[in-house]
C-alpha cells in the first residue's frame, strides 16, 4: 500500500478529444477517493490508466516509489495488484460464480479447502452463496454486478477500482455494500477510487470526492466541504440539489451567505455586479416570513414532496415540503443559507 | 385465434426447410448409396470388406492420421491465430494472408514437394549439402508423415474458425483476469483457450474430418510404405469395379460415417454444459505484448510459413518452368513456355476459371445463407433430431469425393421424376455436390459464433420488429462478420481446389480448375499442370489483394487477415 | 451429341483421336469424357447403377476389365470388318472389345544410376536395394495386367516379386508416380509403360527405357460399345475408325505402338520385332485377378 | 395501446425455482407501473415475458383483446409493438449510434431525410447528438444507455418496457431523462413499466407501483399511498426508509399511529401482542420533549446527516439531522408518525 499520484495524466483516444485532461491527484495511502461527473467525463478512462489497461498519452502515474504509468509504456495489470469491478462487470461466462471469485485467488496460490472458504466469505458477504454453481449468464443483472463485487474483493489489492459497482442493486443491498466498502477499507487499508453517480454514496464513503468534467478535476474535497462550499458553476450544480441563481452582488463580501443575506439578495436589495449563488433546497423552507413564491410544480419522492418554486422574474428554486402543496398556489418561504460560487 | 409458436422458436417454415434441404442434400444421396450397397448385397452376400483385416487395418490408420494430424493442424493453426490475433507481432495481416495459402496449394502437389523436399533430390537439402544418399527411405512414407501433411493443409481451417472464435472474446474479460494477477499465459490458459473453445473445437473437427475424406496425400505418402486408409481403400476397391463394389463403398462409407459421428460425440461432449455466450459488448481484442519474444516469435512463425507454404509453392513454380520432371532448373531450361501455353492456347483453362469462380463462388454464398439458417435453428431447438441433423451435415464432407459422386450420380443420373429432365452433365449437379459436400466446412464457424454471441442483441432487434431474414441480414450477420468471413473464404478456397466430385460429375463445358489441372497432370503435362495451379494461387492472392481494397466497403471483421 | 466416348487416354491424345474420326464424319458430333480408369469406371457402374448410361463407345483401360464387363453383360458385340488386320490375341472372339494399341511396361532407370538394368530380374540384384519403384495393382490395372503376366512367365512366379520385396522394392500408386520418382532421382528403377518413359526423356528428362529380353506385358486399350447405346450406327462407325489404318496411325503419332499389323512404330521406339509382348487371356486372367492381387498384398503387405 | 393484464403469470427457468411465480397485475391503458423490488426478485423475468422472449411455464398475457403469451406458445416479439431498454443495453456493436438507434425506425419504413431527422431528435433529448458517428464500443457505460433509451423511445410503441433505464447516468441527467419519460409517456399514451431501484424515481414518474419480491408482487398500489400504508415487513422494508420495531400493540387499534399512540408504544406503555411497526426516519425529529435516544451512528450524506438512534433495550430508529451529532451522545427525539405493519 502506497500513495497514489497522477502527474498531469491525459488521454486521448484515437483521433478524438482528450478524455482526460492534464489531471493530477494525491490519493494518500489507505485513501478513499470518490470520483463523480457527469456520464461520459472521463472518470472510466481515467481508472484503466490507473489498471494499467490504457497507456497514458501524456504524464504519468505513481504507486509508492514506482512510477507505473507513462506515455512511454505501463506496467502491466497483472503486476499492479490492483482490483476493479468493472462498468460491464466483465464476469467469465465460461465460469461459475464461484469459480469467477475464487480466480483471483487461485492465481496467489490459495488452493483447496482454504479457497473454497475465502470464496464462500466472498459470496456470503454478497449474499450469492446459493448461487455459488450458477453461471453468469443465468444471474440476474444485480447479482452479476455483486459477482464482479465478490471477485474484486476477495483478495488484499494496494488499490481497488469500483466503477459503479452499486448501480444495478436495490436500496438495501446497496447499503449492505457500502458497510462492506467500509469494512473492506477499514480491514484492508487498500487505497480505494470509487465511481459513482450517487452522491449520498460518495459522501457516505470517501474521504475526498474528485468531481470530474469534461475530462479534467474541477475540485477535490473532502465530503462536507465540498457541499458546503462548492467552486464555480459546475461544481456546484452537480454536487447536492439546488438552483444557482444570478444575482447582484456587492464586491469583497463573504462567500457564505447567512438568512439575511440571502433574503436581501432574493428581494434584489443588495446592488453590485451579478454573481452566481447556489441555494439548496434544504435551506429553503415554508416560514411565516420571507419571501413569497408560487409553487410551479410538486413531485412526490416518497419521503417528502420535491418543490419547484418560482421566483417574480420566473427564476426557479427548489424546496421540500413535507406536504402536498398545490402547483399555481403562492407561499412563503425563508431561505437560510445560501453560497457565492 | 392462431396458435402461438413457442418463445424462442423460429417462424414455422424453418425447421421443415431447412430439414428439408439437409435431406435432399446429404440423406438422400446417402441413401441413394446405401440402397445400391443393400441391393448388392442381396444380390452377392454381405460386402467382404468387413471382414477383411485390411479394411480395419485401414480403419485404424485413418483414425490415427486423421486424430494426429488435427493435432498438427490445431498447433499450426491456433498459433498462427493467437499471434496475429492477440499479440503486438509486425506484419499480421500478411502472416494471416500467406497463412492461408497452403490450401490452396492441391494436397498432391504438397504431397509430392514435401517428398522432394526431404529426399534425395531435395534442392533445398543438396543445397545445403545435406540430402540424403540415392534411395534412402523417405521418412514421410509413414503414419507419422501422413498426419504431418494433413495437419499441414489444415492447418488454415483451424486457423480461421479459431481466429472467429477469438474475436468475439470480450476486451473486458481479458483485462479482469490480467488485473486479477493472470501473466499473458495464464491468460491464456485460463480465459481466451476456454472462451474461443466454440471456435478451436469447431475447427478442430474440421480438420479431422478433413483429414478423414482426404485422398490426395495418403496416396502419395501412404501407398509406397503400405499404409491403407479408407479413402485409398475406396479407391483401390473403385480400380476393380465388381458386382459387390456397391455395397464395400456402402460399407467404407458407414465406417467413415461412424468416425464422423464419434468426432462429432466427442465435441459434443467438448461443448456441452457450459456457457460461452458473451454478456454485453465484445471490442476489440486487446494486445499482448511479447517483450523480447517478439522476434523469436516472428522468425518461428515465417520459418513454419516457409515450410508449409514457400517451399511447396517453390516446388510448384520450379516444374512449371522446365518441361519436365527431374530437369535441372537452370538458365538453359528455364522456360515461360507453360505460361503462355495455358494462358494462351488452351481454351479449357478459361473456361475451368470461369466455371470453378462461379462454383466456388455460389457454393460459398448459397452455404452461408444455409449455414446460418441452419446454425440458428440448431442453437434454438434441441433433442436427437439436431444431432442427426449434425451427422448428416457431416458425413459428405467425411466422404471421399469418389464417393460422394458415385451417391450424386446414382441419384440423377436418371432423369428427375416429375420434372422429367435431368441435372446429371451440367454445372447445377456440381454445385448441388459441393452444397452437400462443403456444408460441414461451411457451418462449423458459423455455428460457433452462435454459440459466443448474446442473445440480447438479437432479442433487441426483434423487440424493434425486426422478422427473421431481417434480423439475420441487418443483425446476426455483421455481428458475426468474422464467422462469416470465415465460412465463405473456407468454401471458396476449397471449392476452388476441388477435385474429384467435379471430375466424376463434369462433362465438357464444365470441367473445373482441379479437373483441368488434374487432366494435365495426367497426360503427363506436369508443366502446364503445375503453371495453372501457380495461376490459380495467383488469382487468389489478386482476389484477396482486390478484397483487401476494398475492406472499406466492407463489414468489420470479414476478412480473416484484417483482424 | 451423336456420339458420348468415355475414355482414360490422356487429353491431347484423347482430342486427337476424335479429331480424326469427325475429319472423316463431319455430320457425326462427339463429346467425350476423359478421366482416369477408375474414376470413369466408377462413374459408368454408377450410371449403368442408376440406369441410364451415357456413354456408347469405351475406349478405356485393359481387356480384363472390358472382358469383365461382357460376362457382365453390359457390352454390345459387334464383328468389325477391320478384326482380319489383328492378331487374334488383340480382340475378344465374340467382338465384344478390340485392342486399339499397346501400352507395354518395361523399366525405367535414372542416368544417374550405376547399373544399367537389361531384365526383370536385374531389379532383384543387390545394386538396386531399395531403388526400385512399380506402381500398385491395387490402384493401377496394367500393374495388375503386368503382374499378372510375369508371374505367369517360366521361372518367374510369385517368387519373382517376393525377390523384389525383399530387395526393398516400393509398390507405389500409379505410373506417374513411378515416372516422377525416378526422373527426380528419388528411386533409381521403376517398371513403367514405355510411352510415358519414352515421352519425359524425349522432353529431357535424365531417364532411359529399356524392353526386357524376357518379353513385356501390354495393356491395349480396347475399344467397346456399351450395351443398350442409343447410337449404335455412329458407335460402329467409330469402332470401325480407330481399328482402320487411318485411325491406328493417330495412336502412331501419339507415341503408342499399334495394334494392327504392318503400321509403322512411332518415333523413339526400337523395331517391333525387338518387342516381345507376352500374351494374356482376359478371360482367365479375370477368374484369377481377386486372387492375384490377394497374393500380390500378401507379399507387399498392403491390404 | 391497450390495457395489458397478467394472469396468475409463472415462470421457472430450467430446473430451477419460479423466478416469476403466479403473478396477476393489470396495468390500464396507458398506465405507468414502477416495479420494485430486490436484486433477483424477478423483474427483469417479468419483462421479457411480457416482451415475449420467455415463454411463461404458467398463466397468460393478454394485450387488448389479444393473447400474447401463454404456456403454449406466445406471439413473436417482432409483432408485439413494444420497445424495450435492456439490463445489459444490447446495443448492436457494427451499427453507429445513429444507426443503432435509427433502425426500428427503418423496419417501420422510415426512410432518408425523415429517418435521420427523428434520429437526430431522438439522440438530441439523450444529449448524444454529437455522437452519432460513433460506434457503441467508443462510448462511456452511460452513453451506451442513454443510445438504448434513444432506441427504445425512437418509435411510437404500445408498451414500452423500461430495465432500469438510468441506473448509469448522472443525477442531472437522470432528472433529465425522467422528465423525457414522463413527457414521452403524456404524449404517446403508452403503457410503461420501469422497473427501478430508484425509490425517488419511481414515485415520481409512477401512477402505480409494483413491490415485488421472490416472484410474487406483494403490493400494487399508487405511490403515496404505498409510501403511507406499505403491506407487511417487506414492503415496509422495502419502500422507502425506516426501521421496523416489534412494538406490543393493543389488538383492534388503528394501523396508522400518531405522535401519542407512538410514544406511548416505544415508552413500553402500551400493551398487547407484539405487532410490527414501521417508523421513518423523517418522522423521527429532535424535540425538546419526546424519547431519549442515544446516537450510534451520523453518516454526511450531503443535504443532511443520517443518524442511527438506539433504544434503551438496543433496537434501532433512523432520523435525519441538519447538523452532526456526535456518536455516543444522547439527545431527544420526537416520533411524529408509525404505520403497524
Ligand atoms: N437463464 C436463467 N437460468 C436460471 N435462472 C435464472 C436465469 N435468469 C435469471 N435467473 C434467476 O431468476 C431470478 C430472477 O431473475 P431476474 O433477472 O428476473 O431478476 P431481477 O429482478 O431482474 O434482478 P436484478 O434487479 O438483479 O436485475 C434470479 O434469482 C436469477 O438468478
Ligand atoms: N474507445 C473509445 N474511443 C473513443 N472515445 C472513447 C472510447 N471510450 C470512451 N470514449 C469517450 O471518452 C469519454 C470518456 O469516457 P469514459 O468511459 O471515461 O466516461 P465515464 O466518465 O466513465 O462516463 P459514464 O459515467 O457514462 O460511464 C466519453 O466521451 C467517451 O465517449
Ligand atoms: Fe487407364
Ligand atoms: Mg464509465
Ligand atoms: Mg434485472
Amino acid at each position: 500500500m502506497a500513495t497514489l499520484i497522477l502527474n498531469h495524466l491525459s488521454k486521448a483516444y484515437d483521433g478524438g478529444r482528450a478524455a482526460v485532461n492534464g489531471v493530477s491527484l494525491t490519493v494518500r495511502d489507505g485513501g478513499f477517493l470518490a470520483l463523480l461527473g457527469p456520464s461520459g467525463c472521463g472518470k472510466t478512462t481515467l481508472l484503466r490508466m490507473i489498471a494499467g489497461f490504457e497507456q497514458p498519452s501524456d504524464g504519468s502515474i505513481v504507486l509508492g516509489e514506482r512510477v507505473i504509468s507513462t506515455a512511454e509504456g505501463v506496467l502491466p495489470p497483472e503486476r499492479r495488484n490492483m482490483a476493479m469491478v468493472f462498468q460491464s462487470y466483465a464476469l467469465w461466462p465460461h465460469m461459475t460464480v464461484a469459480q469467477n471469485v475464487g480466480y483471483p485467488l487461485k492465481l496467489r496460490g490459495v488452493k483447496g479447502e482454504n479457497l473454497r472458504r475465502k470464496t464462500m466469505e466472498a459470496l456470503d458477504v454478497v449474499r450469492l452463496a446459493d448461487l455459488a454453481d450458477r453461471r453468469p449468464a443465468a444471474l440476474s443483472g444485480g447479482q452479476r454486478q455483486r459477482v464482479a463485487l465478490a471477485r474484486c474483493l476477495v483478495t488484499s489489492p494496494d488499490v481497488v477500482l469500483l466503477d459503479e459497482p452499486l448501480a444495478n442493486l436495490d436500496r438495501h443491498l446497496r447499503a449492505a455494500m457500502e458497510e462492506t466498502f467500509r469494512d473492506f477499507h477499514a480491514r484492508s487499508g487498500a487505497t480505494m477510487i470509487y465511481v459513482t453517480h450517487d452522491q449520498a454514496e460518495a459522501m457516505a464513503l470517501a474521504t475526498e470526492i474528485a468531481v470530474m468534467s469534461e475530462g479534467r478535476f474541477l475540485q477535490v474535497a473532502p465530503p462536507n466541504e465540498i457541499y458546503a462550499h462548492p467552486e464555480g458553476r459546475v461544481v456546484g450544480g452537480l454536487i447536492g440539489q439546488g438552483t444557482i441563481l444570478s444575482l447582484p452582488v456587492g464586491e469583497g463580501r463573504e462567500r457564505s451567505l447567512d438568512r439575511a443575506a440571502c433574503h436581501a439578495l432574493l428581494l434584489g436589495e443588495a446592488g453590485g455586479s451579478l454573481c452566481d449563488v447556489l441555494i439548496r433546497p434544504e435551506h429553503v423552507r415554508p416560514a411565516v416570513d420571507g419571501i413569497a413564491l408560487q409553487v410551479r410544480e410538486c413531485v412526490f419522492t416518497g419521503e417528502r414532496h420535491a418543490l419547484t418554486l418560482a421566483r417574480a422574474d420566473g427564476s426557479l428554486l427548489k424546496a421540500f415540503s413535507a406536504e402536498r402543496l398545490a402547483p399555481g398556489s403562492m407561499a412563503v418561504f425563508s431561505v437560510e443559507r445560501g453560497w457565492r460560487l | 385465434m392462431r396458435r402461438l409458436p413457442n418463445a424462442n422458436s423460429q417462424p414455422g417454415w424453418l425447421f421443415p426447410t431447412v430439414f428439408l434441404v439437409i435431406l435432399l442434400l446429404s440423406a438422400v444421396p446417402l441413401g441413394r448409396l446405401a440402397y445400391a450397397g443393400l441391393a448388392a448385397t442381396f444380390r452377392s452376400g454381405l460386402p467382404p470388406v468387413l471382414f477383411e483385416t485390411g479394411t480395419w487395418r485401414a480403419f485404424a490408420n485413418t483414425l490415427s492420421t486423421s486424430v494426429l494430424g488435427m493435432f498438427v493442424s490445431v498447433a499450426l493453426g491456433v498459433a498462427f491465430a493467437l499471434a496475429t490475433s492477440l499479440t503486438d507481432i509486425r506484419r499480421k495481416r500478411l502472416l494471416g494472408f500467406a497463412f492461408m495459402l497452403p490450401m490452396m496449394v492441391p494436397p498432391q502437389i504438397t504431397a509430392l514437394a514435401w517428398v522432394e523436399m526431404s529426399g534425395p533430390a531435395s534442392p533445398l537439402l543438396k543445397t545445403l549439402g545435406i540430402a540424403p544418399p540415392l534411395g534412402t527411405p523417405q521418412p514421410l512414407y509413414s503414419i507419422g508423415g501422413i498426419a504431418l501433411l494433413l495437419g499441414v493443409q489444415h492447418a488454415p481451417l483451424v486457423f480461421l474458425a479459431m481466429q472467429a472464435g477469438l474475436s468475439a472474446i470480450p476486451r473486458d474479460g481479458i483485462e479482469a483476469a490480467r488485473l486479477s494477477g493472470a501473466a499473458p499465459r495464464r491468460v491464456l490458459r485460463d480465459i481466451v483457450l476456454p472462451l474461443a473453445l466454440p471456435g478451436l473445437i469447431a475447427g478442430a473437427s474440421i480438420a479431422f474430418v478433413s483429414g478423414v475424406g482426404n485422398f490426395g496425400i495418403p496416396a502419395i505418402l501412404g501407398i509406397p510404405a503400405s499404409i491403407l486408409t479408407l479413402p485409398t481403400l475406396v479407391y483401390s476397391r473403385l480400380a476393380s469395379f465388381g458386382s459387390q463394389t456397391f455395397a464395400d463403398l456402402a460399407a467404407l462409407s458407414l465406417l467413415m460415417a461412424v468416425i464422423c459421428a464419434a468426432g462429432l460425440a466427442v465435441q459434443q461432449r467438448a461443448l456441452s454444459g457450459r456457457d460461452y455466450r458473451t454478456i454485453g459488448l465484445s471490442g476489440t481484442s486487446p494486445v499482448f505484448s511479447l517483450g523480447p519474444w517478439r522476434a523469436p516469435v516472428e522468425v518461428a512463425l515465417w520459418l513454419v510459413l516457409f515450410l508449409i507454404l514457400a517451399a511447396p509453392f517453390a516446388a510448384l513454380v520450379a516444374s512449371s518452368l522446365v518441361p519436365a520432371y527431374g530437369v535441372p532448373l537452370n538458365a538453359e531450361t528455364v522456360s515461360l513456355r507453360a505460361y503462355g501455353e495455358i494462358l494462351f492456347r488452351q481454351s479449357v483453362t478459361v473456361t475451368a476459371f470461369g466455371n470453378s469462380a462461379f462454383l466456388a463462388t455460389a457454393a460459398a454464398l448459397g452455404l452461408l445463407v444455409l449455414s446460418f439458417a441452419t446454425a440458428y435453428l440448431l442453437l434454438h431447438r434441441k433433442g436427437p433430431a439436431m444431432a442427426f441433423l449434425l451427422v448428416l451435415i457431416e458425413i459428405p464432407y467425411a466422404l471421399p469425393g469418389i464417393v460422394l459422386a458415385v451417391a450424386f450420380i446414382l441419384l440423377f443420373a436418371a432423369p428427375l421424376p416429375v420434372l422429367g429432365f435431368s441435372l446429371y452433365g451440367t454445372i447445377w449437379i456440381i454445385l448441388i455436390a459441393y452444397l452437400s459436400s462443403f456444408f460441414a466446412v461451411s457451418l462449423k464457424p458459423v455455428l460457433s459464433a452462435f454459440r459466443q454471441i448474446d442473445p440480447a442483441l438479437e432479442e433487441a432487434a426483434r423487440l424493434s420488429g425486426a422478422g427473421l431474414a431481417r434480423r439475420m441480414r441487418d443483425v446476426l450477420l455483421p455481428i458475426m462478420a468474422p464467422a462469416a468471413g470465415a465460412s465463405v473464404v473456407l468454401v471458396f478456397l476449397i471449392a476452388c481446389n476441388e477435385l474429384t466430385v467435379s471430375a466424376l460429375l463434369w462433362s465438357a463445358g464444365t470441367q473445373t480448375l482441379g479437373v483441368a489441372i488434374f487432366n494435365l497432370d495426367d497426360s503427363g503435362s506436369s508443366d502446364l499442370a503445375s503453371a495453372l495451379s501457380v495461376l490459380v494461387v495467383a488469382m487468389i492472392v489478386a482476389l484477396m489483394a482486390l478484397l483487401e481494397v476494398l475492406a472499406r466497403y466492407l463489414p468489420d471483421g470479414v476478412l480473416p487477415w484484417r483482424r | 451429341a451423336d456420339l458420348v466416348l468415355y475414355t482414360s487416354q490422356p487429353n491431347e491424345d484423347a482430342q486427337a483421336t476424335v479429331d480424326a474420326f469427325k475429319a472423316k464424319n463431319p455430320d457425326i458430333e462427339v463429346e467425350w469424357v476423359r478421366d482416369g480408369t477408375t474414376k470413369l469406371m466408377a462413374k459408368l457402374m454408377a450410371e449403368i447403377e442408376a440406369g441410364n448410361p451415357v456413354a456408347d463407345v469405351l475406349l478405356i483401360a485393359d481387356t480384363v476389365t472390358l472382358q469383365r464387363m461382357k460376362e457382365a453383360g453390359q457390352l454390345l458385340a459387334y464383328k468389325s470388318p477391320e478384326a482380319a488386320h489383328f492378331d487374334a490375341t488383340l480382340y475378344d472372339a465374340d467382338g465384344a472389345y478390340y485392342s486399339t494399341k499397346l501400352i507395354t511396361t518395361g523399366i525405367v532407370y535414372n542416368t544417374a544410376a550405376d547399373l544399367k538394368p537389361e531384365g526383370w530380374k536385374d531389379l532383384t540384384k543387390a545394386e538396386a536395394k531399395n531403388l526400385v519403384m512399380m506402381p500398385s495393382p491395387l490402384t493401377s490395372g496394367a500393374a495388375l495386367i503386368h503382374a499378372q503376366v510375369l508371374t505367369g512367365l517360366e521361372g518367374y512366379g510369385w517368387d519373382y516379386y517376393k525377390a523384389l520385396q525383399q530387395n526393398g522394392a516400393a509398390a507405389s500408386g500409379g505410373n506417374g508416380g513411378v515416372l516422377k520418382a525416378v526422373a527426380t532421382g528419388e528411386k533409381a528403377y521403376g517398371m513403367l509403360v514405355d510411352y510415358m518413359a519414352i515421352r519425359e526423356k524425349a522432353k529431357g528428362a535424365p531417364i532411359e527405357f529399356v524392353f526386357p529380353a524376357e518379353g513385356v506385358s501390354a495393356v491395349t486399350e480396347p475399344v467397346a460399345i456399351l450395351g443398350g447405346t442409343k447410337n449404335e450406327e455412329n458407335a460402329k462407325k467409330f469402332v470401325d475408325f480407330v481399328l482402320s489404318e487411318e485411325g491406328q496411325q493417330v495412336s502412331t503419332k501419339l507415341g503408342y505402338i499399334p495394334a494392327r499389323n504392318g503400321v509403322a512404330m512411332p518415333e523413339g521406339f526400337p523395331a517391333r520385332e525387338q518387342i516381345k509382348v507376352l500374351p494374356l487371356d482376359a478371360a482367365s486372367a479375370l477368374k484369377t485377378s481377386e486372387s492375384d492381387i490377394k497374393s500380390f498384398s500378401d507379399i507387399f503387405g498392403t491390404n
